[in-house]
């Protein structure tokens, strides 16, 4: 109806720039849904898509990538750069003991699970120091109550989690070692 | 189980309930100086457990139980001396283990009923089979690129805005407004406006804009040649209306000569 | 002393590729102290200086440019996106006054009005804040003068009026009769 200058309608390379300066700019991961909103047009999807494998295909080869994660489309930067990165970094991030890892392995592969669950498979308890970790970094949270006495949170991981280590699923995860892999991998330590 | 506590000393390095430990076979042996380092190191007794079956290079599908329990025994007797609160599940780990190996001393009942055929370690070796899963699982999950060890996320500033965000405003905002109005202060009366009125102010606005800018127009040159006839008379009506509010003055030198529209304040600004 | 990989001499591509992912992934503006602080090698503060030129023009014509401000250098987003940027954003923009909102009605529907016409309907006086919110949209232009003392100007609605409200013209505006209709529905209650 109106005539401002973003209502007629961009051409593929006009789009290309706006979805870039959108996902630069970005604090949270945009979704393709999120994408087409950026347009007052109704935008084909299909469109969009093969306009970000060209955008993720033009980085290649730069400090930064556009990977497509769990909650979406996001540029990070490469593993490569990170060594300089990191020397402005105050602080180093955080590194997580094997009972932290272990914690969250079970919850990944085995959710969702109380933390009585988390319990039997390490077989030691679980401190609650653990469990606020995970939930302190927004990788794991309640999802719910299992219906037994004491009625014991259901904790399972997030989007965030998935985000923060590049998967869209948790498919992506690393495949869990068969039963004669584990031993295989037993005998080979 | 609460034995003799476990003593370390240059003659005999590790006692368990007072009986030198170098009996025990010599794949299954583990240094006692290392003893501080590993319970650190293990997770709990699923831990400790795994970590002596691989070491003793046995199936974990086939566990000598004998060795295996003895050898768990000196691990728990050290923790027990230095740390006690850690040994709760460990020493509920060493009754289960002291059961498992004393069900297989038993002879097995001549009828197997479905139950008691069961080998005694099944229970433990799929707990242990789980928790090696789980730790080997730990690892791929560290392993992971993860942002903020191996990425970092990618945020440009957004620009500062020119101006802050502005409200909106619809046209039924509008309407609600002079909704407002109308409960308030009677004025439909006076300011009933139709659709029609309401094309003669925009032209009004209009044409006093053009003579703002322009100072004095023809009158022919308010009228857009080839408009449609409804738009000329709205437009005409408008200049009419201006006329009537004083907002314009029109000029005729002489009779038949152009007309001229002027602002009002042209007109008084200016001696004719 | 030690040999990791960044630590052999990078060459100015490398150097750019690694400016550039610093300072997308920078939350502020990077200093070129902190820009000269990723390397290990002492750089040149010319060369870097001559990368960052090198990278400005390299971004030109794109969404986002990298600027120097008081702070450093920064990436940022150009304020032609910003529409497109803000269709994500879900906060909702401020509500006008009453008062604003009925002096804009009363300039859209009887136009053109003066200051004292509006005073006359609303049964207040109209602060000149309005006025100028109204001027500074960009909604509402002094037409003229009314020929009386203090020759009081004449407001009326501007074309981005009607291009703001998707409006092509007045006309299109909900015409009153039927808002007579609305107001005896609503006192009827």
């Amino acid at each position: 109806m109106s005539d401002t200058p973003e209502q007629q309608s961009p051409n593929p390379s006009d789009i290309k720039r706006i979805l870039e300066a959108a996902l630069l700019a970005s604090q949270d991961a945009l979704t393709a849904g999120e994408l087409k909103r950026l347009f007052e047009q109704e935008l084909d999807a299909g469109l969009i898509r093969r306009l970000l494998d060209e955008l993720r295909e033009d980085w290649s080869g730069r400090g930064v990538e556009l990977v497509q994660v769990s909650s979406g489309w996001r540029f990070r930067t490469r593993t490569d750069v990170q060594p300089y990165l990191d020397r402005l970094k105050n602080e180093k991030p955080p590194r997580y003991s094997r009972a932290v890892m272990e914690t969250l392995a079970i919850i990944a592969y085995r959710q969702p699970v109380t933390r009585g669950d988390i319990e039997d498979i390490r077989g030691v308890s679980v401190s609650p120091g653990i469990i606020k970790a995970l939930e302190g970094r927004g990788w794991i949270d309640s999802v719910g109550y299992r219906e037994v006495p004491g009625r014991p949170a259901l904790y399972a991981t997030t989007r965030r989690f998935l985000d923060d280590l590049g998967l869209r699923t948790l498919a992506e995860l690393p495949p869990l070692a068969e039963l004669q892999k584990v031993m295989d991998f037993n005998d080979a330590r | 189980m609460a034995g003799e506590a476990l003593t370390l000393d240059d003659r005999s390095p590790v006692r368990l309930y007072g009986e030198a430990l170098e009996k025990l076979p010599l794949d299954l042996y583990i240094p006692p100086d290392a003893l501080e380092v590993f319970l650190d190191a293990f997770q709990g007794p699923l831990d400790l457990l795994l970590y002596l079956i691989r070491k003793a290079n046995v199936d974990i599908l086939d566990i000598p139980m004998a060795p295996l329990t003895a050898q768990y025994l000196v691990y728990v007797e050290a923790m027990r001396s230095t740390r006690l609160e850690l040994a709760a599940e460990y020493l509920l780990m060493a009754a289960m283990l002291l059961e498992i190996k004393s069900r297989m001393l038993l002879p097995k009942p001549p009828r197997e009923s479905a139950d008691e055929g069961e080998d005694p370690r099944a229970e433990l070796v799929r707990r242990l089979i789980e928790y090696e899963q789980m730790k080997a699982a730990a690892i791929a999950l560290d392993a992971l690129p993860r942002i903020q060890r191996e990425h970092e996320w990618v945020g440009v500033q957004v620009a500062e805005r020119i101006a802050e965000i502005q409200p909106g405003v619809s046209a039924g905002d509008l309407q609600l407004a002079w909704l407002a109005l109308l409960r308030h202060a009677n004025v439909t009366r006076h300011h009933s406006v139709t659709r029609d009125a309401l094309s003669v102010r925009e032209f009004m606005s209009g044409i006093l804009r053009r003579l703002a800018d322009e100072g004095s127009l023809r009158f022919d040159q308010l009228f857009e040649a080839g408009a449609p006839a409804a738009q000329m008379v709205v437009n005409f009506l408008a200049v009419l209306e201006l006329a009537r509010e004083n907002l314009i003055e029109l000029l005729q030198i002489e009779a038949f000569a152009p007309i001229y529209v002027r602002h009002a304040r042209t007109a008084v600004a200016e001696p004719v």
